[in-house]
């Protein structure tokens, strides 16, 4: 049987993550294919209901990432995200979502090299945990069958 | 509750205020809201150990609002959503006139909502022993676990909607769920649907539920969902200091501190 | 219905070498609303930009997708070509295939796969877009600029010069800065005075300069081009306008033992003063925590002598409100005191003291008049001491960073000294001689060679006092850690450079952002030295790391030409990535139920209270609406509201659930 | 009241005199000092440098042992075993799974609740509070108080007195009637880890802290460490040399200075043990 290929959504800022894989790929370094990037102008706009709705249609693992502490391009917008994603991951935890599959993670607009590294780690990880057939089981109206591949 | 029946008298006829929102007897045992208009209804009134539904959710109500000034017989939970709603604009000493009801059922009269705040102050928001237990025997369970605990216990809903209705905090004129460009929820009570109904209130509650239990109360079918905001009403301890409802506060979730902790960003 | 054209980019190979481009442009052109798809080897170029618009006025395309490098490249680029093809430039969206994904992988079908997945986000994304037009803002053409040494002196000439108004605010009663207090300046030892002190006069009568002395920023808000500022005039209990500086109020004042700041704790005050006698503006301030008549409430000799009744014990505070189009941040450094030191005595000894001590005793408009005279008794040191890299990198002390300018200032002291006091002996102890610039090396080789200074390679660990000497124990590395004993009259600690107090105060109030040590970012530490992140403002001097001289004037006029360039242009376009609150027909207005906790999440107080009449003008709703000078477009607000009433441009609520739809759902 | 006491090596050997007088001030005050059953060793000197679990584990078990005899606050004169103990409870309760790997190898629980004590900040709490009604006759002399190196660093670990140019014997002295000097050879190194390998050394390195007492007119060195007052004591004959002059200034334990001032009979507080008399 083929190795399982997680699917992975990266929920990313525009001024630092997206810039910091930007610097991966001008670096040339490689990482794992399955990630997908969605562009966000900061991680203060990324909406948790987004995030749920990418486990919805099947994602296996999240990544979200954005600017370190002090350096938001918007000056704040990731202190604010900050406190939501505490919150947020904590209902995860309580109600049951394995929160083991969404990664969060600063990258700034230097770090290429961690940007793969995450990348890599996330798709480790969720590889090892396998598909994410709990959630899927729910979110799939009853009539349509989830087929894993 | 003769001084309630009496003040209230005194409000209506002098014209002090258009309605007296109060408690009284129901069908069977049950307690419901009264809105007194006339002297004659304010002998309707009743206050005991049954009235725990939470009167602040109509206050908010166009349809009392456009009644003009109004006066709330408000128990603790009352008044503290009181001024969570104040905080949010959504009333103002214009508009209200509490008549408090301790913890040891006596009546006291407010002058404003300044001095609501500062006699809520002097008690601090806890959650009970048995739910804590529950909250405890939760925590402990593994993450499958929990998962189906949820998925079983929200399976029986059918979005009836009772638990908004019944919140004070759930005022707005266009809920998430009737949001549909696009369509964030599903509108059929799916597990799915019911699991996300439930999370995202509870993110638009946390650091403003006061801890009422009216959304349980108001479940026809009991479910718990009042253990995701008592969830959020400890993580926000932990995390942040906790939160009380005041006029002039700080919105835990609409602000921050540098030096917020966490340990599961990388 | 959408019409939409997919340009697929080879990049030359860059793209084509690990992806199959014909394949992206072939599945592409089978979606549903793509009515063109194409691949090319290079989209950026003319004949590829060609293709673009050909294809837009040809098949009447209503959104257009450029698969090809990062949009943070050629964005603009693309959006361009649109609009001189008639299409709005934000119906143009990049897919990014080069460094997302053809850079990063490797080649093979998953690779294909994943170019072909980011085109379509993106070609679901563009068939919600909308229309935009970009905003324009008028340009205030004036500046402001904050701090008055070197750095504020040099950039407000030369904006002024370039004839806009500026406005010069300096905290201290005169400007000046650290330049003034300074002796000689290396390499060439002309005296520090006699360059600054002129330009300082050409400040005070620029007529496009006006000068705030004793004057703080109190807020500021807005943004670039449309900033409006408040500051704080402190009161210098004078009338300035009658003043004319004849100086019998400084000359009578009874408190007369103040420790003066410009002479750095080594000479005195009087209580009304002048801080040095080429001060600008020559006029003097009371300082009322040092006042008799403030502290017991009698006393006005100064008064009571003042020629012109300048006097104005009542005087308050003055705000001056400013509408300005760009700022300058100047606002320097300071340094280390000697009680910063445990190891040197915690500032207890008198004769340890700082550069900018030795500086005021070499200077002849000092305390000793340029004497070299030490502070405890005034006897000339024949035995002087130099530490390098006091707390300067040295972790320990949370000061891993280099201060720059001592290893070059050590150098000009001990060789004053040893050109002041002949037969003296002096040491310096170092980490590493940094003399990079011009004439630097040979500036200090001068002091080793021609002026005999005695250079110890090692770090001090311990200075003590015994038998009225400064007994500096340290050691010699380059004698094989040998350790070594100096029985000094006098040491001088080249305390590390820092950031001025309340400078994360200020970043706080600018809305910029700092560095671990307080020194304000730069955008970029190459290519954008002299811009922060805030668009608008603009960095000068050592309030970014410490600077000298020659860098801070560069820096200055660097960011001079900045604000000139921004001036230049009477109006600025912005992209319209901005949040909107939704307006409904009546009786609903907007879904905002204006509980106004948007209100604090957004880090730019773009939102404001708008109240809903009705024809009588009463008040029906009061709801949330967003300044769009204002708001910059980071997208708090939405994600915060609860009734999903407030969206952004260009990411909005449809175009990012359909983003997340159109990943993960087969087609 | 009743304090643990852990002694350690030194307090039972070359410097019985610091333990002898630690428990008769302590008796003076009606403290208990209640002795850690079963002790070892502390490791001092040697042991970190070799091995870091071990070098944690024997202290561990000491601070255990007093968990489990129920004491909650032990007093440690030894300025080396204070210094061992405080790392130790510093680096378990920063890194949980060292905690752990120690615990296993002493096969005794270990939760880090003990507090502990140097004989300065015992004093601090317990005595000088009620010192100034005790003192029959005031130390009046000029002392030069001398802390070495292990009683206030590392700084970061230890938080008590500040690094250079510590204070708080100073404070003690002056409260038990002396004059402390200010001088600069307070936190010197006297060459303790030399003490017996390169006695010239010591000669070299104590003659200085001597040596600028001396110069200053210090009638006694008060010191805290057993180790400090071996090099200062025991070896004066190499430090005279050193100094080229005969030095007899007396080097007394801080106990010993505050029993003088309570009056406590001199051979309970082992004067007579000192090799540099004690006129004092």
């Amino acid at each position: 049987m083929a190795e399982f290929e997680p699917k992975i959504v990266a929920f990313v800022c525009n001024w630092c993550t997206y810039a910091g894989a930007d610097l991966t790929g001008t670096s040339r370094i490689k990482y794992a294919s399955n990630v997908r990037i969605i562009r966000f102008p900061c991680t203060g706009r990324i909406d948790y209901m987004l995030l749920l709705k990418a486990f919805d249609e099947g994602a296996d693992g999240i990544i979200v990432s954005g600017c370190h502490p002090n350096d938001c391009h918007y000056t704040s917008g990731n202190f604010h995200a900050r406190r939501r994603w505490i919150m947020f991951r904590s209902l995860c935890n309580f109600t049951g979502i394995d929160t083991n599959r969404i990664k969060f993670s600063w990258v700034s607009a230097a770090e290429g090299a961690k940007w793969a590294d995450i990348v890599n780690a996330t798709v480790k990880s969720i590889r090892e945990l396998g598909p994410y057939t709990e959630y899927k089981k729910v979110a799939k109206y009853p009539e349509k069958e989830v087929n894993h591949g | 509750m003769v001084d309630l029946i009496k003040r209230a008298k005194e409000l209506i006829e002098s014209s002090s205020v258009k309605v007296v929102i109060g408690y009284e007897q129901g069908t069977g045992n049950k307690t419901r809201a009264l809105f007194v208009e006339n002297s004659e209804d304010a002998d309707k009134l009743i206050f005991d150990s049954r009235c725990i539904q939470n009167l602040a959710a109509y206050i908010t109500k166009k349809e009392i609002k456009e009644k003009g000034k109004m006066a709330v017989a408000a128990t603790l939970p009352v008044m503290r959503s009181i001024i969570q709603l104040a905080s949010e604009f959504q009333v103002t000493d214009a508009n209200i006139l509490v008549l408090g009801i301790t913890p040891e059922s006596k009546l006291i009269e407010f002058g404003n909502l300044a001095e609501v705040e500062k006699f809520v102050h002097q008690y601090e928001i806890e959650i009970d022993v048995r739910n804590k237990e529950m909250l405890d025997k939760l925590e402990k369970m593994t993450q499958p676990e929990r998962w189906q605990f949820w998925i079983d216990e929200l399976a029986p809903c059918f979005k009836c909607y009772a638990c908004r209705a019944a919140c004070p905090m759930c005022y707005c004129s266009r809920c998430t769920v009737d949001f549909n460009q696009p369509q964030w929820i599903p509108v059929p009570s799916t597990e799915l649907g019911n699991l996300e109904w439930h999370i995202m209130r509870a993110i638009h509650l946390t650091g403003r539920c006061i801890d009422c239990d009216a959304c349980y109360n108001a479940c026809p079918l009991s479910i718990p969902i009042n253990l995701l905001t008592k969830r959020m009403l400890l993580d926000a301890k932990e995390h942040f200091g906790g939160y009380q409802p005041a006029l002039k506060g700080e919105h835990l979730m609409s602000t921050y501190k540098p030096d917020d902790k966490e340990n599961f960003i990388q | 219905m959408s019409k939409i054209g997919v340009f697929v980019c080879h990049c030359g190979e860059n793209i084509s070498a690990t992806v199959d481009c014909a394949k992206v442009a072939e599945t592409a052109g089978n979606w549903d609303g793509v009515t063109f798809s194409v691949d090319y080897k290079y989209m950026c170029s003319d004949p590829g930009q060609s293709l673009i618009k050909n294809a837009i006025t040809e098949k009447g395309l209503t959104g257009v997708v450029v698969a090809s490098c990062s949009p943070r490249m050629h964005e603009p680029t693309f959006r361009k070509a649109c609009a001189e093809a008639g299409l709005n430039p934000f119906m143009c969206e990049m897919a990014n295939l080069r460094e997302h994904c053809s850079w990063v992988h490797e080649k093979g079908e998953a690779t294909t796969e994943k170019a072909i997945d980011l085109v379509r986000i993106l070609v679901e994304k563009v068939k919600y877009n909308h229309e935009l037009t970009s905003i324009k803002v008028p340009v205030t053409k004036t500046a402001l600029v904050i701090g008055g040494g070197i750095a504020g002196i040099q950039a407000s000439l030369d904006i002024a010069n370039t004839g806009h108004k500026v406005i010069l605010i300096e905290k201290d009663p005169s400007i000046g800065g650290h330049m003034s207090q300074l002796s000689e300046t290396f390499p060439t030892l002309d005296c520090s005075q006699c360059i600054l002190t002129p330009r300082m006069v050409e400040v005070a009568q620029h007529p496009n300069i006006t000068l705030y002395t004793y004057a703080e920023l109190e807020s500021l808000e807005g943004f670039i081009g449309n900033f409006k500022a408040k500051i704080r005039k402190k009161s210098k209990s004078i009338d300035e306008k009658l003043c004319t500086g004849c100086a019998q109020c400084t000359t009578k004042c009874p408190v007369k033992k103040i420790p003066s700041e410009f002479n750095e704790g080594l000479g005195k005050r009087t209580a009304i003063y002048v801080p040095f006698p080429q001060a600008v503006p020559n006029k003097p301030v009371i300082d009322r925590k040092n006042c008799t008549y403030y502290i017991k409430g009698k006393c006005k000799v100064c008064e009571i002598v003042c020629p012109t009744g300048a006097i104005r014990f009542d005087q308050e505070d003055q705000i001056v409100e400013v509408e300005i189009g760009a700022i300058v941040i100047a606002t320097g450094f300071t340094v280390k005191q000697p009680d910063f030191f445990p190891e040197y005595g915690y500032g207890k000894h008198a004769d340890v003291i700082t550069g900018l001590q030795f500086e005021r005793l070499a200077s002849a408009s000092g305390p000793t008049l340029g004497e070299i005279r030490r502070p405890s008794d005034g006897k000339v040191p024949e035995k002087i001491v130099f530490l390098a890299c006091a707390g300067s990198r040295d972790p320990a002390k949370g000061i891993p960073y280099c201060s720059k300018i001592c290893c070059m200032y050590i150098a000009k002291h001990a060789m004053l000294y040893q050109h002041k006091v002949h037969g003296g002996k002096s040491y310096v102890f170092y980490m590493d001689i940094r003399a990079g610039g011009k004439q630097y090396e040979e500036f200090v080789r001068r002091a080793i060679e021609d002026d005999g200074v005695n250079y110890i390679r090692g770090r001090v660990s311990k200075i003590y006092e015994k038998n009225g000497k400064l007994i500096v124990s340290g050691v010699d590395t380059l004698l094989n850690a040998m350790p070594v004993e100096i029985e000094a009259d006098m040491v001088v600690l080249a305390t590390a450079g820092v950031a001025n107090e309340g400078a994360e105060e200020l970043a706080q109030k600018l809305h910029i952002s700092y560095d671990p040590y307080k020194f304000f970012a730069e955008a970029h530490p190459k290519l954008k030295p002299v811009e922060t992140n805030t668009a608008g403002i603009f960095l000068a001097g050592a309030c970014q790391a410490p600077r000298d001289i020659p860098e801070s004037v560069a820096m200055a006029s660097g960011a001079a030409v900045k604000v000139a360039g921004l001036f230049s242009k009477d109006e600025l376009t912005r992209e319209p990535i901005i949040a909107v609150v939704n307006r409904q027909a009546p009786p609903v207005y907007s879904s905002c139920v204006g509980c106004f906790l948007c209100v604090s999440a957004c880090p730019y107080q773009a939102i404001e209270k708008e109240e809903i009449k009705n024809r009588n003008g009463e008040v029906i709703k009061s709801v949330a609406k967003v300044n769009p000078g204002l708001c910059q477009g980071c997208g708090t607000c939405v994600a915060f509201c609860r009734t999903k009433s407030i969206d952004i441009q260009g990411y909005t609520h449809e175009q990012m659930y359909t983003e997340v739809m159109a990943l993960l759902n087969e087609y | 009241m009743t304090l643990g006491f852990y002694p350690g090596c030194s307090l039972k050997g070359s410097s019985r005199e610091y333990a002898e007088s630690v428990l008769a001030v302590a008796k003076a005050f009606d403290i208990d000092l209640e002795e850690i059953h079963d002790w070892n060793c502390c490791g001092a000197t040697a042991a970190h440098n070799m091995n870091k679990e071990l070098s944690l584990a024997l202290p561990a078990r000491i601070l255990s042992l007093a968990e489990k005899q129920g004491l909650t606050e032990i007093v440690v004169p030894c300025a080396a075993c204070y210094s061992r103990l405080t790392v130790t409870k510093h680096e378990l309760a920063k890194d949980p799974e060292l905690k752990i790997a120690v615990t296993d190898a002493n096969n005794l629980p270990y939760t880090g609740s003990v507090n502990v004590l140097n004989i300065i900040q015992m004093l601090d709490k317990y005595i000088t509070p009620v010192l100034a009604g005790k003192v029959v006759k005031p130390f009046d002399h000029k002392v030069a108080c001398y802390y070495g190196c292990l009683l206030v660093r590392p700084h970061e670990i230890l938080n008590f007195d500040r690094e250079e140019d510590p204070q708080s014997l100073d404070v003690l002295m002056l409260k038990a009637g002396a004059t402390p000097i200010d001088w600069a050879f307070k936190t010197e190194c006297c060459g303790a880890g030399l003490s017996v390998s390169r006695t010239s050394s010591v000669g070299r390195l104590s003659g200085k802290i001597i040596g600028d007492a001396k110069d200053r007119g210090a009638e006694t060195i008060i010191v805290a460490c057993p180790m400090c007052h071996s090099n200062l004591d025991m070896r004066r004959d190499s430090i005279n040399e050193y100094l080229g002059e005969k030095v007899d200034i007396p080097v007394l334990y801080i106990t010993q200075a505050i029993g003088i001032a309570l009056g406590l009979d001199r051979k309970a507080l082992g004067l007579q043990r000192h090799f540099v008399k004690v006129s004092v």
